[in-house]
């Protein structure tokens, strides 16, 4: 398990495969990347995250250690940067290997649900008109409710 | 004991942490005593259901008892992934 | 929209960057690798993959299509090999970029239970003892009713 | 009319595709008639149900008319993925 909360820029293609080599044996390798998306007619300058050193390592662990617990894993990946992005710039990503396709499909899910809700990041965008705090949807509080 | 704020929270108080000395029993208790303090506290306290608060870095809630917590952290719902 | 039906191995990390590279803007990328494992307690020689060809291709694109129909999708990405491969090699390998993340995660799970089940694909695996064709599993049929 | 077999069909019929010259009027028909050639054909047909069928390169069913059809295939259930 890794879990890296960092600043700068990751290659996800390099992660991927350092990942599924070190998951050999493993039959199923699902990943997500989370790519800064520029607002519906453009415009965003940056998306800046904030976060809660210590408490986000921690909050990832757990998530982590649950989907561990749950699923049968052979590894789990996550990277969450913090700081300020621009857009298509990658923000985060998750990785999980397992022997069944269903297992990597659920955790990666599952890591996801949690980590937009769960973990203490915020992002704010920045316009040429000024910034806002993006707002929580209802819709990724109601998808923790199927797990 | 340490108050630490987040995302517009901080920026409505205008400052990431602070420490505080308090006999508060609960969080609850803690929120009304920064609220009384000024307007900018206040503020950022005025609808405590679009807050979270974190006891040592474990989310909690607004009842939570305060005894033995060494670090609070008041901030919106997240937003991350 | 890329089908790649093809016997040589290839890249899982570098097919993803392209592909993310391609559907800049998307927010959402969701991938799955499936990867040779080796029989509990080894001795997998090589798992030997056959196909249709002409079908497969047109069966994938039918898959895609319909994947892109259901779904918000930027850009979907399928590349099964065939042939001889050996433990830890790279059998297929799906893609989709969305502009959220849901749509992706759907739309690559729904491509996998198609292509376990519908696209024209059998596996044989090699051991000392002999070779012999890899049965389809009743849990891969039933994944498809979910759809 | 083009018949081709994969994976065991293949293999236990002994070539990968063939030319059959045949009125039959469904894929039941063919079967029937393939079955009653040799044991080999007979041995690759004995149940339908683990087999299944695509004609002209789209999946089909055992009930399915032959009429214009130019390309029968016979596999077992695909395992791909």
């Amino acid at each position: 398990m890794r879990i890296v909360v960092q600043q700068e820029p990751f290659k996800p293609g390099a992660e991927m495969d350092a990942f599924a080599e070190g998951a050999a044996g493993s039959g199923a390798v699902v990943t997500f990347t989370g790519i800064v998306r520029d607002m519906p007619g453009g415009g965003l300058q940056a998306m800046q995250i904030e976060h809660y050193p210590g408490m986000t390592e921690r909050s990832i662990a757990e998530i982590a250690g649950q989907a561990r617990e749950r699923w049968s894993l052979a590894d789990v990946l996550v990277i969450h940067r913090h700081g300020s992005l621009r857009p298509g710039e990658q923000i985060m990503m998750v990785a999980t290997a397992a022997p069944h396709r269903k297992d990597a499909f659920e955790a990666a899910e599952f890591l996801m649900d949690y980590l937009k809700s769960r973990a203490p990041f915020w992002k704010k965008e920045v316009t040429a008109d000024g910034a806002d705090w993006v707002a929580a949807r209802d819709e990724d509080e109601d998808a923790l409710s199927r797990w | 004991m340490d108050v630490l704020y987040f995302a517009w929270v901080r920026e409505r108080i205008g400052l990431p942490r602070e420490t505080v000395e308090t006999n508060a029993a609960t969080v609850a208790d803690l929120v009304d005593e920064l609220r009384a303090r000024e307007p900018r506290y206040a503020a950022a306290f005025a609808e405590t259901d679009a807050l979270r608060v974190a006891l040592d870095q474990e989310l909690s809630d607004f009842d939570a008892p305060l005894s033995g917590v060494r670090e609070v952290a008041f901030f919106p719902p997240m937003t991350g992934g």
